[in-house]
């Protein structure tokens, strides 16, 4: 593959992701919204919310420091290359190789470090509130995730994304019992992570349930438009990721002609929109649990992903 | 290059004798002049690595019928870098700190001997003058540590701390007891062509595990470090946890990897778990603390059981004769180790800035300081950045070599092993999760919010010798991070001497990224994450800016539109701990927390009260004083006998000796 | 004459070890004093004769110091000591007498055994004399130990240094033995004098421990 | 003149001179001089060739280091103990009779130690360390406080049973030589026994090995027969505490260790090791608990020197070149350091007025120069490098390690436990906010740097041939 393409479908596909981010979020409120018989936004809606919230003032609270002000493209910028990482239609893309499943797990905790020190930056009460629990959440929630990176590294032999689903695509994997319990660990791990119900609840704007609305909630305008917009890409990577892993199909091989690449891409989209469906059906089919019952909820991704690593061994040596 | 760095050496035991002779006087000069042995020693160890021939040398000090032996190979010289870097920085921040110091007369003397122990210890090539520098090194981190005696809790974790000491100085006695065997030279080299049993080199790889985790800071021997670290002086502290452990490590290295043959496989999983286990513990209790530096103390052991992890997995690896893997596991640790003395020193300077600003270190009394510091504030931006493993500095550099060295774990030929070292990894994930919600927890509340008390109110940013050094390191901090080919292709010796393999040249990989094993089983280049992160943040305010709107207005907080005016409103270090005490703190620390809440209509306000145990500390620590305790009370009656009773005892003794003689005869 | 000579010797040696008997028998101090300048005798009798037996004139000395400082000297002040202190008549063992003589039994027996499986090869003669004169030192010591009054303490000491002299005049040809009776004279009379002038009765051991702590200036 | 002799006439004449002459000042002046005419005498020794022994003196590699020692700290003692003594009679706590009578009685206590080092003669031995006991024991008195008086009483009382067993086993060793050397003196000669030896009956050696070792051992201060040592060192003045400790103790030592070598001597009779090593181990765990409820500054350090004379008779105990050159390392080094802390301790007795742990703070506060020096030297008691301590610890500690593990931890286990007490007075002693305004101190501290900077040379550097010397008596002592 040349240089010149290499480039244009990695740059492609970061901005497929950045432009498909949204309307996944939108397509997910939709059907939920339509689940619960109500009509729902259109899912276009959070393209609208983002371009009028950029063109709106900032608010800055008086004591909000440089962090603050920063925290918001840093955020954005750490998620968007996180989900630049994964590959959505096409494997082999040019710059696969600076980062690995860890890098990215470790891009997102950057992001949620941000994130947290934004929100203590004002000094109100909520903003702790939220720092606080969202640290809690992903001590547990970030380990089980490693704990999956190990499971998959260990079976594909690499923690290169593109090498990882190539080798899944390929025939030699097969069906495996740590396989499995990876794919619900990381799904557990992608409802903590995006704040879903159960864990947390991202239409709500009661004070004391809320978890990532508390952190964010002293920003406003253009700020507010990046945080969302990070938020959802993160989504969309979460999903992407569990799609490429998990079903791997369809994905453009390296080398593979434009007509690949276009079923690649046609591949993805369906998968987003699967992806979705299923997490707006799942949501609307359980309740919000309790705060502390959270750890135990995330300590079971943490069980299985352990669990996996260890069935991994035992049976392959057997 | 050894003499040079003995010369270094020698100069700053000598810089000591010169301060006691000024009783505190000059304080500033004699930082300063500590900065140029330190550099030198670094440098030599640098040109060592960069190929420099060994040195080896003897002196007629010491055990008489030995001498004194010094040898710089390429772990000394690693260690010698690591030292000459933490020394150097903690030296120039000293002149600055120094000044603010109540009774400079009980630091200055013994803090460039600190120094010049340290590095005797790396260069030391036999028993004697090891232990001998060893204890020196105890010895005058204790006189440092004790520097404001009067609090009782300084005297108390002085006591700890050498108590701690002398034990893990005898450990290391016992195991060069066995090492040299009866015949009384106990230089390196006799050691290393001697041979030892199976049996005789666990059991010294145990004495040595005790002996030098002690000091490191491996649970369970870590209790005296979080106290004797958090009362030194702040650029003591720096050194002790920067520096300090790592000579510790240095020691562990250079007995298992270096003087007994190889151990045998089954006695890397105790390591790999002991180290594991430390670090989930040590970042727990670090995640709980409220006072800052007691925070980085805990962190530091966090840090050292990540280390002697992979110190564990490179033993793991050499033992089943994997060469390669060896090498990455102890080029992790090793570059583990460098970071952490970069970063921990950067944030022991930052808490002794605060500390020296505002004269508080519990997070209670602190907030708000990127405004009143902001140059601080960045510089420990960047340090608890790195600590917290966050790409693209140098902590997650090393921790990711870690992760990559586990996952060789499946060419381990052992079912036990292949089991333990994801559990471990395991471990390890989760300490390095818990280690990012501690530093939010630290930086957040230190740095950002507003100040809790008057004093951060009114803090004055800190002098520039102070912020010079820890740009130093941060800056450090940013090209470990950045080009970690730098520091790892360095490591080629070292590894090569100690477990026989080493990476490919790193900075041979195009784009200068890091591949420690091939681009397929994974690779990581910090320097394009970097630019990518930078490009696209600068890229996504670009064009919201140009397309949105630039506009701004400062007005009140939000807060769910009730501001509150009291500081006091906002989390603090026990409602930020909170909801991680609960979730873990239930076993690990024993927590119970009791809420006394008035019945409707009475005006007296509600407590919140948090009971937390230090399980180690109550069932392990306490009992054997408490034993020793009664043990001296009840030996105490034999003071107050009469002499008609002292007689019988003289009496008892000689009939009972009689007796034995009637029987043997 | 030899097998008569060792015959006087052994039984002047056992007389000893019988008023060491004695005197742990006595419980009272006046007695005791009584017993002990037999003893003081008996061993008085001892080294003559082996001075006379060995031919070793320098014993004779000896033998007199024990006659003159420890049979009259010694006896008589110790009687005043204890009749100005008002305690001549003090039954002040701590011990039974019952398990005293038993324990006495015991150590004769062990110095026995000691002695009897040790010296082979010496003389019969040095062999039994040491036996005994173990026995002596022995049952001496066990009466400073059972004793709480601080004049039966000497007095047994004395009776344990008896017994060093019996054996140093049993051990043929030793020399210093003069030196070394007078050397423990004069620490005899140390401690007599310590006795008398400091009243050390109720220093040298007490039911009351509350007083001996104030004494060693170190409260529990 | 030999200087064996004038080792023994300078301190038997200083002492009846002394006793006759008036004034404390001129006392003190003649005191010290007459130990540095000692001392080079006996550094004399040294050099010069030495005499052939004699039925009555011996000269050998291993007393020598006894007798230099000895030699060294009582001139050092007295150089302290001048500017001691004048405190007290400025103070009222002693009259100048007292004083004449304390400089005589010093006098005779170095004649009476030397001679037991010097002397050829086991029985002739036996009456010096007497003697040497029986100045101690006035000495000990000399304040004629109440409990001066029990500590002088305990020590006496003791004492005189301990000789009293001494002398039974040396007449046992006398009764085990006759038939071999024939009566008389040759064969209480301590040349003609060794040469002897291996004829002597084995079980008489063994039985008066174990009087001898229970009779010397009294003096050695070891666990169970040491009741009279803490006393003794806390209620006498503090010059003689020094001296007890630096070198009584030694000279009872250099006893037992003469009868070890006659018991090596004689294959048949019983090791003398196990008996020493366990006696050792018993006192230094014994005392490294005691030292814990301490409440008198001096009693604890004569607890630290029954700790570390168990160290030295398990050193010698375990025997080996390696274990005897650090036994005896161990004692020179524990000789200087613990009579260099009682050279401290008087100062600060002196100055605070009181010998309680507990009223004493902050020294390193209130006194820095005094603070820090007692400070030094209690981590080098305590075995910290780079103080001579150290080196012999650390070659007791790993050569019998490789030997005996359960030894070698029941040491470490003594040693830990002993360290820690140390340093738990070390903290209350030297840190915190002093209790008092720094008052002016008036002793010279020159003796206490002397024996601090042996000490710290010998950590770091020891001489060859010294080496090659204690290396030889590491070999004689088997």
């Amino acid at each position: 593959m040349g240089m010149i393409e290499g480039f244009g479908i990695q740059g492609l596909q970061m901005l497929l992701v950045v432009a498909l981010a949204p309307g996944l979020t939108g397509l997910v409120r939709r059907i939920k919204a339509r689940l619960m018989r109500r009509r729902g936004a259109s899912i276009l809606q959070p393209y609208r919310d983002i371009a009028r919230l950029m063109r709106k003032e900032v608010v800055l609270a008086e004591n909000a420091s440089w962090l603050f002000r920063a925290a918001p493209y840093l955020i954005f910028a750490a998620t968007w290359v996180a989900a630049a990482l994964v590959p959505t239609f096409a494997t082999g893309l040019q710059f696969s190789w600076t980062a690995d499943l860890i890098a990215l797990v470790a891009l997102l905790g950057s992001a949620r470090f941000f994130l947290a020190l934004a929100a203590l930056d004002v000094g109100t009460g909520f903003g702790g509130l939220g720092a606080s629990r969202e640290m809690m959440f992903a001590s547990m929630a970030e380990p089980a995730m490693l704990l999956t990176v190990f499971v998959i590294a260990l079976v594909a032999g690499s923690t290169q994304l593109s090498t990882v689903v190539q080798a899944f695509s390929g025939p030699t994997v097969g069906l495996r019992v740590s396989l499995g319990m990876a794919a619900i660990a990381l799904i557990i791990v992608a409802i903590a992570e995006n704040g879903r119900i159960p864990v947390d609840n991202p239409s709500t704007h009661l004070e004391l349930t809320m978890v990532h609305e508390a952190m964010v909630l002293e920003y406003s305008g253009r700020h507010l438009a990046m945080i969302e917009l990070a938020a959802a890409l993160k989504l969309l990577l979460y999903v992407s990721l569990i799609a490429c892993l998990f079903a791997p199909w369809g994905i453009a091989r390296e080398g593979d002609g434009p007509a690949a690449l276009a079923f690649g891409a046609l591949a993805y989209v369906g998968k987003l929109a699967v992806g979705g469906s299923a997490l707006a059906a799942f949501e609307i089919s359980v309740a919000k649990m309790r705060i502390f019952r959270v750890p135990s909820f995330l300590g079971f991704a943490l069980m299985l992903g352990l669990l996996g690593t260890l069935l991994l061994f035992v049976s392959r040596t057997l | 290059m050894l003499e040079i760095s003995a010369a270094a050496a020698l100069g700053l035991l000598l810089l000591s004798l010169t301060a006691a002779f000024l009783g505190g006087r000059g304080a500033g000069p004699i930082y300063a002049l500590a900065i140029l042995p330190c550099l030198v020693a670094g440098g030599a160890g640098l040109g060592v690595l960069g190929g420099a021939p060994v040195g080896a040398l003897t002196l007629p000090l010491g055990l008489p019928w030995i001498g004194a032996h010094l040898r710089l190979d390429s772990l000394s010289a690693f260690f010698l870098v690591l030292i000459g870097l933490g020394g150097a920085a903690a030296s120039l921040y000293a002149v600055g700190y120094g000044r603010h110091e109540e009774d400079p007369a009980r630091v200055v003397p013994f803090y460039p001997g600190f120094l010049g122990a340290m590095m005797v210890v790396v260069l030391a090539d036999d028993a004697f003058t090891f232990l001998v520098a060893w204890e020196v090194m105890s010895l005058l981190s204790w006189a440092l540590v004790m520097a404001h005696h009067r609090a009782i809790e300084v005297r108390a974790a002085g006591y700890l701390y050498l108590v701690m000491a002398a034990m893990g100085t005898m450990a290391l006695i016992l195991a060069f007891g066995l090492l040299a065997g009866t015949s009384g030279d106990y230089s390196f080299a006799a050691i290393r062509a001697a041979h030892h049993s199976v049996a005789a080199s666990v059991a010294i790889a145990a004495l040595v595990l005790i002996g030098a985790g002690s000091k490191a800071g491996l649970a369970p021997f870590h209790l005296w470090l979080p106290r004797a670290h958090s009362v030194a002086p702040s650029h003591v502290s720096a050194l002790m946890s920067g520096v300090m452990t790592k000579v510790a490590i240095y020691a562990f290295l250079r007995v298992t990897f270096g003087l007994i043959d190889p151990l045998p496989w089954w006695t890397s999983p105790a390591l790999i778990l002991i180290g594991a286990g430390t670090a989930v513990l040590g970042i727990v209790n670090a995640n709980v603390a409220s006072e800052t530096k007691r925070i980085l103390a805990y962190s530091t052991i966090e840090n050292v059981g990540v280390i002697f992890t992979a110190i564990g997995l490179a033993q793991a690896f050499a033992a089943d004769g994997l060469h390669m893997a060896a090498a990455l596991a102890l080029s992790a640790a090793l570059f583990h180790a460098f970071n952490h003395m970069a970063f921990k020193s950067l944030l022991f300077m930052g808490a002794g800035a605060v500390l020296n600003a505002t004269g508080r270190r519990d997070l209670d009394g602190l907030g708000g300081l990127i405004h009143r510091m902001p140059v601080t504030a960045f510089l420990m931006l960047v340090g608890v950045m790195a600590i917290s493993a966050l790409p693209p500095l140098n902590g997650f550099a090393s921790e990711w070599m870690v992760f990559q060295s586990v996952l060789a774990s499946p060419a381990l030929t052992q079912l036990g092993l292949q089991i333990i070292v994801p559990a471990a990894a395991g471990l390890l994930a989760l300490a390095a999760a818990l280690a990012a919600a501690a530093f939010v927890r630290f930086y957040g509340l230190g740095f950002l919010g507003r100040p809790r008390s008057a004093a951060a109110g009114e803090a004055r940013e800190v002098d520039r010798f102070m912020l010079a050094a820890m740009a130093l390191l941060a800056a450090l901090c940013a090209l470990a991070g950045l080009m970690p080919a730098l520091v790892l292709d360095r490591l080629a010796p070292v590894t090569q001497a100690l477990v026989g393999g080493h990476l490919p040249q790193q900075l041979a990989q195009p784009w200068l990224t890091l591949v420690p094993v091939s681009a397929a089983r994974g690779s990581y280049n910090p320097l394009l994450v970097f630019v990518f992160i930078a490009l696209a943040a600068s890229a996504a305010a670009w064009v919201v800016h140009r397309l949105g709107t630039r506009a701004t207005r400062r007005g009140p907080a939000w807060d769910c539109g009730f501001p509150e005016t009291s500081p006091l409103t906002q989390y603090g270090a026990g409602s930020f701990a909170q909801p991680l005490r609960q979730v873990l703190g239930g076993t690990l620390l024993a927590v119970r927390e009791e809420v006394d809440m008035p019945p409707p209509g009475d005006a007296r306000p509600a407590r919140h009260r948090v009971i937390q145990h230090d399980l180690i500390w109550e069932r392990a620590y306490l009992p054997v004083a408490d034993a020793v305790q009664r043990v001296a009370t009840s030996a105490n009656r034999l003071q107050f006998l009469s002499i008609r009773r002292y007689l019988a005892l003289v009496l008892a003794s000689l009939v009972s000796l009689l007796v034995v003689l009637s029987l043997w005869g | 004459m030899g097998h008569m000579s060792f015959d006087i010797a052994h039984l002047l040696a056992g007389g000893l070890v019988l008023v060491s008997f004695m005197m742990i028998y006595q419980d009272r101090l006046h007695a005791l004093l009584n017993t002990f300048t037999l003893h003081a005798l008996v061993l008085t009798a001892a080294v003559a004769w082996q001075a006379w037996t060995q031919g070793a004139d320098h014993l004779y000395i000896t033998a007199a110091i024990a006659l003159i400082f420890k049979a009259i000297i010694i006896p008589g002040a110790l009687y005043r000591i204890i009749r100005r202190l008002g305690i001549h008549r003090e039954v002040e063992q701590v011990v039974g007498t019952g398990l005293t003589m038993l324990a006495g039994m015991g150590l004769v027996a062990l110095s026995i055994v000691v002695m009897l499986d040790v010296t082979t090869k010496a003389t019969a003669f040095a062999r039994e004399d040491l036996a005994f004169a173990l026995s002596v030192v022995l049952l001496g010591l066990l009466m400073m130990v059972t004793r709480r009054n601080a004049v039966s303490q000497v007095v047994g000491f004395m009776s344990l240094e008896n017994g060093l002299i019996l054996a140093a005049a049993g051990a043929k040809g030793m020399p210093l033995v003069v030196e070394i009776t007078v050397a423990f004279s004069i620490l005899i009379a140390f401690i007599v004098i310590g006795v008398f002038l400091f009243r050390i009765r109720e220093r040298f051991d007490t039911v009351d421990l509350g007083a001996l702590d104030r004494f060693r200036g170190e409260m529990r | 003149m030999s200087p064996v002799v004038l080792v023994l006439i300078v301190p038997a004449a200083a002492s009846a001179l002394l006793a006759l002459l008036p004034g404390y000042r001129l006392g003190a002046r003649l005191n010290v001089v007459a130990s540095l005419l000692t001392f080079l005498a006996a550094a004399a020794l040294l050099v010069l060739p030495r005499p052939a022994p004699n039925d009555y003196l011996l000269v050998d590699d291993l007393n020598i280091v006894f007798i230099v020692l000895n030699c060294f700290v009582g001139l050092t003692a007295a150089m302290f103990s001048a500017g001691y003594i004048g405190h007290e009679i400025e103070t009222g706590h002693l009259s100048p009779p007292y004083v004449r009578f304390y400089h005589a009685m010093y006098q005779l206590m170095m004649f009476g130690m030397n001679l037991a080092l010097v002397t050829n003669n086991i029985g002739l031995m036996w009456v010096a360390i007497e003697l040497a006991t029986l100045t101690t024991v006035l000495m000990v008195g000399i304040y004629r406080t109440h409990e001066a008086l029990e500590a002088a009483w305990k020590y006496f009382i003791l004492g005189s049973v301990g000789i009293a067993l001494a002398l039974f086993g040396t007449i046992l060793v006398y009764v085990a030589a006759q038939p071999v050397l024939g009566d008389g003196t040759p064969s209480m000669v301590w040349t003609n026994l060794m040469k002897g030896a291996p004829h002597f009956d084995p079980a008489l050696l063994n039985l008066a090995f174990i009087f001898l070792m229970l009779g010397y051992g009294t003096k050695v201060g070891l666990a169970p027969l040491h009741a009279w040592l803490p006393d003794a060192h806390a209620e006498g003045p503090t010059p003689i505490s020094a001296v007890l400790s630096g070198l009584l103790l030694n000279v009872a030592l250099y006893a037992v260790l003469r009868f070890k070598m006659l018991m090596a001597a004689q294959p048949a009779a019983i090791a003398p090791g196990p008996l020493m090593v366990g006696m050792g181990l018993l006192s230094l765990i014994f005392a490294a608990f005691m030292l814990y409820r301490r409440r008198d500054i001096k009693r604890f350090f004569a607890y630290s020197s029954i700790e570390h004379m168990g160290i030295i008779t398990f050193a010698f105990g375990m025997g080996g070149p390696l274990a005897n050159f650090a036994g005896l390392l161990h004692m020179v080094m524990h000789s200087l350091t613990k009579s260099a802390i009682f050279y401290s301790v008087g100062q600060i007795v002196q100055i605070k007025g009181t010998q309680k742990i507990d009223r004493i703070r902050g020294l390193s506060q209130s006194h820095p120069a005094l603070g820090w020096g007692l400070a030094l030297a209690i981590l080098a008691i305590a075995g910290m490098p780079p103080f001579g301590v150290f080196l012999s610890e650390f070659l007791v500690v790993s050569s019998t390690f490789a030997r005996a593990p359960a030894l070698a931890l029941l040491l470490v286990f003594g040693l830990l436990v002993a360290f820690g007490a140390l340093l738990l007075h070390l903290n209350s002693l030297i840190f915190g906010e002093p209790d008092s305004p720094p008052t002016p101190v008036r002793i010279s501290p020159s003796a206490f740097r002397l024996h601090m900077a042996i000490v710290l040379m010998a950590g770091i550097y020891l001489p060859g041939p010294l080496v090659d010397w204690f290396q030889n008596v590491a070999r004689l002592l088997g």
